[in-house]
């Protein structure tokens, strides 16, 4: 349990890159990427995380409580949403190389240039 | 018990991103990855992190697959084109 | 790079960064024990500052110039994605065939429509008070908003979706929030500042600016990922490329689901 | 702050059962994809309204409330694309004995007030939202 999330985060960045350097798809490729970034999420809030804490919101806490970090949930949530229209662009970029190219093989679109 | 439910947690959400990942074809991708949207959400939530699990619920389990459905469909809509699609659709069952 | 090639690159570089990051799990500190002295640091200020949710108040008071920056980050990507899928000259629109919904299916979209807005602006509203803020309840709000596409289908959503307005309010929202750390600077301190009263702990007027900049980041949410859908949406079932035939774009279709659903209909 | 661990050994039960519905999602065909999908959000629901009691935190239940407006809205986008929306009896009683089974106690411990009323219009959702997704004959109406 000590190191267990930190090994789980790490999984999922390594499965995230072995989807993307193996796709055959861009855009399977950008939901590896998708994956991939959640690695992230997971290793910020685990390490922000204290035994018998709970959630910095004190509407519903008396404020002497014991809490978890509040800077880590803070990077993590703006990250994701901002992630999101990241990803929204390279589907974006996906569309346009399509109707260029007419393919969405990465190997294809490599040989294309030549 | 807090323990227990953040374990489990953690176990299906790597499980749900390894099935992500192997799921070549992005149209069964997409149902996988906002599996694994309600998967983070669910951790988040054990993790005392509420905020987080508000914004990866509505981003991982809505936007990111409905976006990415609506780029499958836009990319496969010409007939008969080379597309790196790799899974035929009679594999299923 | 040929794809054998390129796997045993990855393989390579994967097992140095497992054995790296397992060594430096290993020496982490172990999980959930050591208390962290920002964010002790980070809960005195945002209860200085009377915000009860601490995040909202590290997002939008304690940090607000780096939201600035994250918000900056979402603008030009929802303006890259709009220029990226614009109508190209040799493209053309055709109109949808409308679609039939059943009467079920319709009716609970229709009544689930206007309370997931006001689930979304809820959670907007109460971004210092409970979880939620402009960054979540803005992604519920714009989702909700496409309900309305199951519901009726997706010309009814055109037209009550005026998409030019949608494309203001992104603009607005990223200016108001410009403003109001311009403001501060009026007011006689730093950018960004937090100068208004800060009201009382676990109201809805509480946290001085940190309210106003939730919902501005709120309103650009919103609006931006309203816009992004729009966009999607529209290449996906309208904008035709002049190679594709006509005809409804469910017969193109080409699936992974096409031959079962064949099969269950036979 | 204390947490109780009845209410999280209960959690635990709806979040096992997800294990299965990945399998589902992953491996099975678009029709039993579409199912886990819906199965998912509302097994979630339940997992989040049990943690919140749990740890002692109503305000937990604000992503439950989100679960159950954006779940049912997901599954019908799905189905939308998918051109299925299969009819199952499995989420249906899941739903209507699932969650009043969760809902009911749930009430009881919290007691009336606010809290309450944010439960039971929980509940409502996530049972409105199983059932008109799952059920007989909405097939037609999505792939028409």
């Amino acid at each position: 349990m000590t190191v267990l999330p930190y090994l789980v985060a790490g999984w999922i960045f390594l499965i995230g890159v072995y989807g993307l350097v193996t796709s055959r798809d861009l855009i399977h490729a950008v939901g590896c990427l998708a994956v991939t970034q959640s690695s992230t999420y997971v290793l910020l809030l685990a390490v922000g995380y204290r035994n018998g804490g709970t959630a910095p919101v004190f509407a519903d806490a008396p404020t002497d409580s014991r809490v978890v970090d509040p800077v880590v949930q803070a990077l993590a949530l703006t990250d994701i949403v901002v992630g999101a229209t990241v990803t929204a662009l390279l589907l974006a970029l996906v569309v346009q190389l399509r109707k260029r190219h007419g393919t969405v093989d990465p190997d294809a679109l490599s040989e294309l240039k030549g | 018990m807090t323990d227990v439910l953040i374990v489990v947690a953690l176990l299906l959400v790597a499980g749900a991103a390894t099935a992500a990942v192997l799921n070549r074809d992005p149209m069964r991708q997409a149902l996988v990855l906002s599996f694994l949207g309600l998967a983070l959400a669910l951790l988040f939530t054990f993790l005392q992190a509420p905020d987080v699990a508000l914004s990866q619920l509505a981003v991982g389990s809505a936007v990111t697959p409905l976006m990415i459905l609506l780029t499958v469909r836009k990319v496969r809509r010409r007939p008969g084109s080379g597309d790196g699609v790799d899974k035929p659709a009679g594999r299923e069952r | 790079m040929s794809p054998r090639v390129r796997l045993w690159v990855f393989l390579v570089g994967a097992a140095g960064f497992a054995a790296l990051f397992a060594a430096a799990c290993l020496d982490l500190p172990a999980f959930g024990t050591v208390p962290h002295p920002y964010g002790v640091r980070a809960v005195h200020a945002a209860l200085s500052h009377h915000t009860a949710n601490v995040i909202a108040s590290v997002n939008f008071d304690l940090r607000a110039f780096d939201t600035l920056g994250e918000e900056s980050i979402l603008f030009s990507a929802v303006i890259g994605t709009v220029v990226l899928l614009r109508q190209a000259r040799d493209e053309h629109r055709k109109d949808p065939e409308p679609a039939t919904v059943h009467p079920p299916v319709r009716r609970f979209a229709l009544l689930t429509l206007p309370f997931a807005l006001l689930v979304g602006l809820y959670v907007i509203a109460h971004g210092q008070i409970s979880p939620g803020g402009g960054f979540q309840g803005g992604v519920v709000a714009a989702t909700a908003l496409h309900l309305l596409y199951i519901a009726a289908d997706y010309r009814a959503l055109e037209r009550v979706r005026p998409l030019t307005l949608y494309e203001i309010g992104e603009a607005a929202g990223e200016a108001a929030y410009v403003i109001t750390g311009l403001a501060a600077v009026l007011a006689g301190s730093a950018f960004l500042a937090n100068v208004l009263p800060f009201g009382t702990l676990a109201t809805l007027s509480s946290g001085g600016t940190a309210m106003v900049l939730n919902a501005a980041v709120g309103l650009e949410v919103t609006s931006g990922i309203v816009v992004l859908l729009a966009r999607f949406l529209d290449q996906a079932v309208e904008i035709e490329e002049p190679g594709e035939g006509g005809g409804s774009p469910r017969d193109t279709r080409d699936s992974g689901g096409n031959g079962d659903d064949e099969r269950e209909r036979a | 702050m204390s947490t109780s661990d009845g209410w999280l050994a209960a959690a635990l039960v709806p979040l096992l059962a997800l294990v299965p519905v990945l399998w589902r999602i992953a491996y099975g065909s678009p029709g039993d994809r579409l199912i886990g999908q819906n199965l998912t959000s509302l097994l979630a629901g339940l997992v989040l309204l049990l943690a919140a009691q749990g740890f002692h935190r109503t305000s937990y239940n604000d992503v439950a409330l989100v679960v159950s407006v954006l779940g049912p809205t997901g599954t019908l986008i799905y189905a939308r694309f998918l051109d299925v929306l299969p009819d199952s009896r499995l989420v249906r009683w899941t739903a209507l004995v699932g969650v009043p089974a969760t809902v009911l106690p749930l009430c009881v411990a919290t007691g009336p007030g606010r809290a309450m009323a944010k439960l039971l219009l929980i509940g409502v959702l996530l049972i409105a939202g199983s059932v008109v997704t799952s059920g007989r004959g909405a097939r037609e109406g999505v792939t028409a």
